[in-house]
């Protein structure tokens, strides 16, 4: 519980009920862990945090790409349209919901359920203000990636059950779609993964090695087993501790996973599956009201994700630069108020709404594909490209380029002299 | 529940999904109302979106002359839109035939087929005129 | 002081030699006039119209039909085929050929010039005019359920409610 | 050549710049003169000889007896006046050419909008000058 | 692998207007396409026959909204022909400048078009807002931004006034430099070049044979263009060239179009430079002497042709419009075999099809409704049938 902002905050606030709020500390601290779960999961950063977040955001990307189009945009709902989407949820919640005869209606209704359900849970493994998010264990990278796969069908299944022709189509190029940008989006994400892996390899092979000739350690803290490089957390954690975000050592897949991300919530040059032109509304044609409402929350919230791990695999998530010292020193440093919390979630949201604004960029910057162009760009360029960077970096770290293994003898050594 | 009334009111107001269809006549008032979602009056200021499905629409907008053969067709679009629904009659081929009145194959106007509930006069209007109709619209779905 | 436009007289030598070839090739069968330069009618017998039309593709390298016109004169058809010679020097020329209303049939000329296909198929449509052995002589501009037998340019056809 | 991104330097130089959208009901552009809106009549100048109405493309005019709101003392001789329905009305100015004493003229009005089918079918503004 | 039949229409997002395709489609490939038009009639040919020429020109204007000008310019040259009359030349120009702003907005609005149709929106905003600047020449020269009304048999309504000369230069100008951008833009842009390079071909000999016009058939490498072929107007003074391209798909088209525009900009800054003093129109006499002409024009689609015939009343014997739509369909039907789905609305947008201009003529009156797109029950008896088809 120490970490925990919510009673920071509170006694910041109020400090004359300070012994009251210790009190009920204590009292709490016995079904604490549970309560603060919940607050962390609907509040902050969960499912309050995150529904606002993601309605800002697009509000955000639709006044970029009215900008960058020389236009307005939303102006006249709050400040500058600021609840525009807000008032699109709304007014589709408020609205009547047709379900067409030929469709199966109970399916249909737990589609956007599934998919809001699945994007909220997908949202509680981004870290928002440490390294870590709400739901972290080992291996989340490999979940994250799996459930963002079921996301897409959801998709599927809608344009499926709503048995309408364009529907159909759509159905079809989003299935396409997803087996095309799967694996970009898979190999691009795991390229930090490897570079974790790399990094904290080298003690280890260190360690081994001094073992094997000396049969002691002479640094007990270094660690002797490899640790969990596909959790979320220890990526953001190591570019932290390395000072240096993911995208200046992995700049392709950095770009071919931004480009499968927008392939996989359908923006512009890939939204194929929706094409307004071709197929009306592709797997939405069918869907009205409150279930319309739900699908666009929820590709919000999706658009969000994609932006969050965007930012926390290759920008190093809440962690920026200066501020890699570690939380609770600057705590210390700066007295009892989470500092490093407030500065971490202002860093990620700098860094989401950069990744949205290159989304938006791209958007405004590219026709829309035919499907075929689509299937082929990713067996053609994309993969390709994907695994060329992951050669490159294991070049580089065969011959040491970024010259970890010789900091770490160095390192080494220092420590021997002592 | 008063105030959740008067959010509804407020979220209607401000984000009127359009659907635009051609019921059948010259492009003019088409060209129209599509320079009116372009950067120089720009209606998604309003929060208007054009969507291409009549399922996701809140209003209807329809131009050109309402021929014989497209007056089902239009009929059965407005009844696929969710409640609560508006129509609007761009044009005054929209509204009473216009030029086309004479022609027997021509309803005159689209009133004939779906209650229209605000009528936007012009040959064809200016872009000026179609927003002073939408907010006009949206002016008295605010008030009632 | 107005600039009277000078009117508009180019020679018409290009067109005369064109109608005289026209005249060797046919004799009396055929009656041409150019009321102005780029302009030329045709008038011929029913038959004869695929005849000229087949020595005009042969001969002036003529592929593209312009449109074809059908015209209600009372107890007749008038039908226009409006051709573009675009090859060479630059013509119009119109063939002209009369058929009986009660029997409108005439021999169709899309084997000879495909662009033809979709003015046949509209002239057939609004008058009625029956294009013999066109491969696919089927509604194109009026509804499937339009009664048979019923066409809006002829005379003789009013529309209910016109003023 | 294929240049990927080509659009993006025109994209970036507008960004910063202000958007080219008039905020139409806030702020308006002047219109230009010689604007087609709707029609006025001045009523001394009308002798109600119809040719408006005989001309119009759209046959939105009708020649109507002299209404009783309108001033009797200046009542022509026909005693009819044009009836303009702005729903079928063109605004192609014809009748105002049409018209042997320049008695009906267009304004540059042309904000008309309204939710009453009925409301179209008169001329408002008449002139009596 | 059976195919499978695809309407596309009659109402579509991608097509705007009214109109039916019926696509056979082998998974993603279009096999067949047949084109079935007329839910626009509304019965102008009929109804010219029924009305007087003065009123005639008001209607005909709106066969078409985007080439307004274009009937009205031939309706009248060709009365003004049978009445033998010689219109003043100020007229005759002032009545080409606007032809070939109409020409400059509607190909825009056509780049835009296209731009919308391959998923391009920017390019849609961007035209559109040059796009502006035309109609607001327009709608000084003539007092309405689409319908202008300024051709009257006898000449033109309105005069270009001295001051607006320098404006409409500068603004030329202005235009030509956005059209030489664009045509570097269409040409350098990866994503516009995969959709538009090498789709709807359409040979040369297959553009003569199926008697394609306008901008399509020029596409096609065929120097065809009614005004330097058969100068009208004012077109026989003023300098220009005939643009075509020879790679005959849509960026030809695209192409095409964007050169005919810089082409525009340079005719309307020669005419305003030489523009003759003169009256603007003349009175003309209402009843209209026997005879019969044929009008011709270029529209900004392609050759437009009115065959009017008179019998000496005050209203027209026969009105025959051919529109350039009507011309080019069977190209498109021949263009669209092979392609693919995704690529049917940039294919059919590439003749920029005006189909209110093509279906005119009068129908009658269609009580039994039909089975439509949207039906739910007919779709789900269609998904069924298509599973059974399918099998998988």
């Amino acid at each position: 519980m120490a970490f925990d902002p919510f009673w920071y905050i509170l006694l910041y606030l109020f400090p004359q009920y300070s012994g009251t709020l210790t009190i009920l500390q204590y009292i709490l601290q016995q079904q604490g862990n549970v309560l603060m779960d919940l607050f962390k999961i609907i509040v902050f950063p969960g499912i309050v945090f995150v529904s606002i977040l993601s309605l800002f955001a697009e509000w955000y990307d639709r006044k970029i790409y009215a900008r960058l189009q020389n236009r307005v945009g939303p102006f006249h709902t709050g400040y500058h349209g600021i609840l525009q989407p807000l008032a699109d949820i709304i007014k589709l919640l408020a609205k009547e919901d047709i379900v067409q005869s030929g469709a199966e209606a109970r399916s249909l209704a737990a589609a956007p359920i599934f998919a809001m359900t699945l994007s909220l849970v997908m949202l509680m493994f981004i870290p928002v203000y440490r390294s870590a998010g709400i739901i972290s264990f080992e291996g989340d990278l490999i979940v994250v990636l799996f459930l963002s796969t079921l996301f897409a069908l959801t998709v599927i299944l809608t344009g499926w059950f709503s048995t309408n022709r364009f529907g159909e189509v759509g159905t079809a190029r989003a299935g396409m779609q997803l087996i095309a940008y799967e694996i970009p989006l898979v190999l691009s994400a795991l390229t930090p993964a490897i570079i974790v892996a790399y990094y904290y390899s080298v003690p280890v092979q260190v360690n081994n090695y001094l073992l094997t000739v000396y049969g002691t350690l002479p640094v007990t803290t270094i660690p002797t087993t490899l640790f969990s490089i596909l959790t979320i957390a220890n990526i953001t954690q190591t570019q932290a501790t390395i000072g240096m975000p993911f995208i200046l050592v992995a700049p392709i897949s950095f770009g071919v996973f931004i480009i499968s991300l927008m392939a996989e919530i359908e923006k512009v040059p890939f939204d194929v599956p929706e094409a307004h032109t071709e197929i009306v509304a592709g797997w939405q044609t069918e869907i009205s009201g409150k279930k319309l409402a739900l699908y666009r929350l929820s590709s919000d919230l999706e658009y969000l994700w994609g932006a969050g791990l965007a930012a926390a695999l290759f920008l190093g998530g809440p962690w920026g630069p200066g501020w890699d010292i570690g939380l609770s020193t600057l705590d210390r440093l700066m007295g009892a108020f989470p500092w490093g919390y407030v500065f971490g979630t202002i860093w990620f949201l700098v860094k989401v709404f950069a990744v949205i604004f290159i989304i938006a960029n791209l958007r405004t910057l590219f026709a829309r594909f035919r499907i075929d162009q689509v299937v082929q760009g990713a067996w053609k360029y994309l993969i390709p490209l994907a695994f060329l960077n992951i050669l490159i970096l294991q070049a580089v770290f065969y011959f040491d380029l970024f010259g970890w293994q010789s900091t770490y003898y160095m390192l080494l050594w220092i420590a021997y002299m002592i | 529940m008063a105030v959740l009334d008067k959010l509804v009111t407020w979220s209607r107001v401000k984000s009127p999904w359009v659907f635009h269809m051609n019921c059948g006549g010259c492009n003019a008032c088409d060209i129209e109302v599509i320079a009116a979602l372009m950067p120089r009056y720009d209606i998604e200021r309003f929060g208007i979106l054009l969507v291409g499905s009549p399922r996701h629409a809140d209003v209807m907008i329809g131009t050109g002359t309402v021929t014989r053969q497209i007056a089902p067709r239009f009929k059965r679009l407005y009844e696929q839109m969710p409640e609560p629904k508006f129509v609007m009659a761009v044009g005054n081929c929209a509204i009473s035939g216009g030029v086309f009145a004479g022609c027997y194959n021509v309803l005159e106007g689209l009133d004939k087929v779906v209650p229209v509930d605000i009528y936007i006069p012009g040959c064809p209007p200016k872009p000026e005129a179609i927003i002073d109709g939408v907010a006009k619209l949206l002016a008295k779905l605010q008030g009632g | 002081m107005s600039q009277k436009r000078p009117k508009l007289k180019p020679s018409l030598k290009e067109d005369e030699r064109l109608k005289a070839e026209l005249e060797k090739a046919f004799g009396d069968t055929v009656e041409v006039w150019i009321p102005r330069a780029k302009r030329m009618f045709i008038k011929v017998k029913p038959g004869d119209h695929r005849k000229v039309i087949q020595w005009m593709r042969d001969n002036w390298d003529l592929q593209h039909v312009t449109t074809i016109s059908g015209v209600d004169k009372g107890d007749t058809f008038e039908i226009v085929y409006h051709l573009y010679k675009y090859q060479g020097y630059r013509t119009y020329p119109n063939v002209k050929t009369e058929i009986p209303k009660k029997d409108p049939k005439i021999e169709t000329i899309v084997d000879i010039l495909p662009s033809a296909d979709f003015y046949e198929r509209e002239t057939h449509d609004l008058l009625g005019i029956v294009f013999e052995n066109h491969p696919n002589l089927e509604r194109l501009i009026l509804p499937d359920d339009w009664p048979e037998g019923v066409y809006p340019l002829r005379k003789d056809w009013l529309p209910e409610g016109v003023e | 050549m294929p240049r990927p991104a080509a659009m993006e330097p025109e994209l970036l130089r507008n960004f910063p710049r202000k958007p080219f959208t008039v905020f139409y009901p806030f702020e308006r552009l002047p219109p230009f003169e010689g604007l087609r809106g709707r029609h006025i009549l001045y009523l001394k100048r009308c002798v109600g000889c119809g040719t408006c109405a005989k001309d119009c493309p759209s046959a939105a005019i009708e020649m109507i007896d002299w209404p009783d709101e309108f001033p009797q003392e200046l009542k022509n001789k026909a005693g009819k006046v044009p009836k303009v329905d702005l729903g079928r009305c063109l605004f192609c100015e014809q009748c105002v050419e049409s018209c042997p004493r320049d008695a009906l003229e267009m304004t540059q009005e042309y904000e008309l909008a309204t939710f009453d089918r009925k409301a179209m079918e008169w001329i408002v503004d008449m002139e009596t000058e | 692998m059976s195919t499978v039949k695809v309407p596309i229409g009659p109402q579509h997002p991608a097509l705007k207007e009214p109109i039916n395709f019926t696509i056979e489609i082998e998974g993603e490939q279009v096999v067949d396409a047949k084109v079935r038009i007329g839910y626009n009639h509304r019965g102008i040919e009929k109804a010219c026959e029924l009305r007087t020429y003065v009123r005639d020109i008001y209607l005909l204007e709106r066969v078409c909204g985007i080439c307004s000008h274009s009937h009205t310019t031939t309706f009248t040259q060709g009365v003004e022909e049978l009445l033998d009359e010689d219109v003043p030349r100020r007229g005759l120009y002032i009545r080409t400048i606007v032809c070939e702003l109409e020409r400059l907005h509607s190909h825009m609005l056509w780049l835009g078009v296209a731009g919308h149709e391959i998923g391009f929106d920017t390019l849609l905003h961007y035209t559109w807002r040059d796009r502006e600047l035309v109609m607001d020449f327009l709608e000084m020269i003539s007092g309405n931004r689409v319908n202008y009304a300024m051709n009257t048999i006898g000449g033109v309504r309105r005069d270009i006034s001295k001051d607006l000369i320098p404006t409409l230069k500068k603004g030329m100008d202005t235009f030509r430099e956005r059209c030489e951008y664009y045509l570097k833009l269409c040409s350098e842009e990866p994503t516009v070049l995969e959709r538009t390079q090498g789709v709807g071909v359409l040979p040369t000999h297959m553009a003569r044979k199926l008697g394609a016009v306008g901008p399509t058939v020029r596409a096609s490498a065929v120097d065809m263009d009614c005004r330097k072929d058969d100068p009208c107007a004012a077109y026989d003074e003023v300098p220009f060239e005939v643009c075509t391209w020879d790679s005959c798909d849509v960026f030809a088209r695209v192409a095409v179009r964007i050169l005919e525009m810089i082409q525009s900009c340079n005719m309307i800054q020669w005419m305003l430079d030489h523009l003759p003093k003169d009256e603007i129109r003349l009175k003309l006499k209402r009843r209209v002497p026997e005879g019969e002409v044929l009008s011709r024009y270029e529209a900004p689609r392609g050759e437009l042709i009115h065959y009017i015939k008179s019998n000496g009343t005050d209203k027209p014997e026969r009105v025959k419009v051919r529109t350039p739509t009507l011309a080019n369909w069977p190209s498109v039907e021949y263009m669209l075999k092979g392609c693919y789905i995704a690529d049917v609305p940039i294919i059919v947008a590439s003749i920029d099809p005006c189909i209110s201009c093509t279906d005119r003529v009068t129908f009658v009156d269609v009580e039994k409704e039909k089975t439509w797109v949207w039906d739910s029950n007919q779709l789900r008896r269609y998904g069924i049938e298509f599973y059974k088809k399918k099998r998988w």
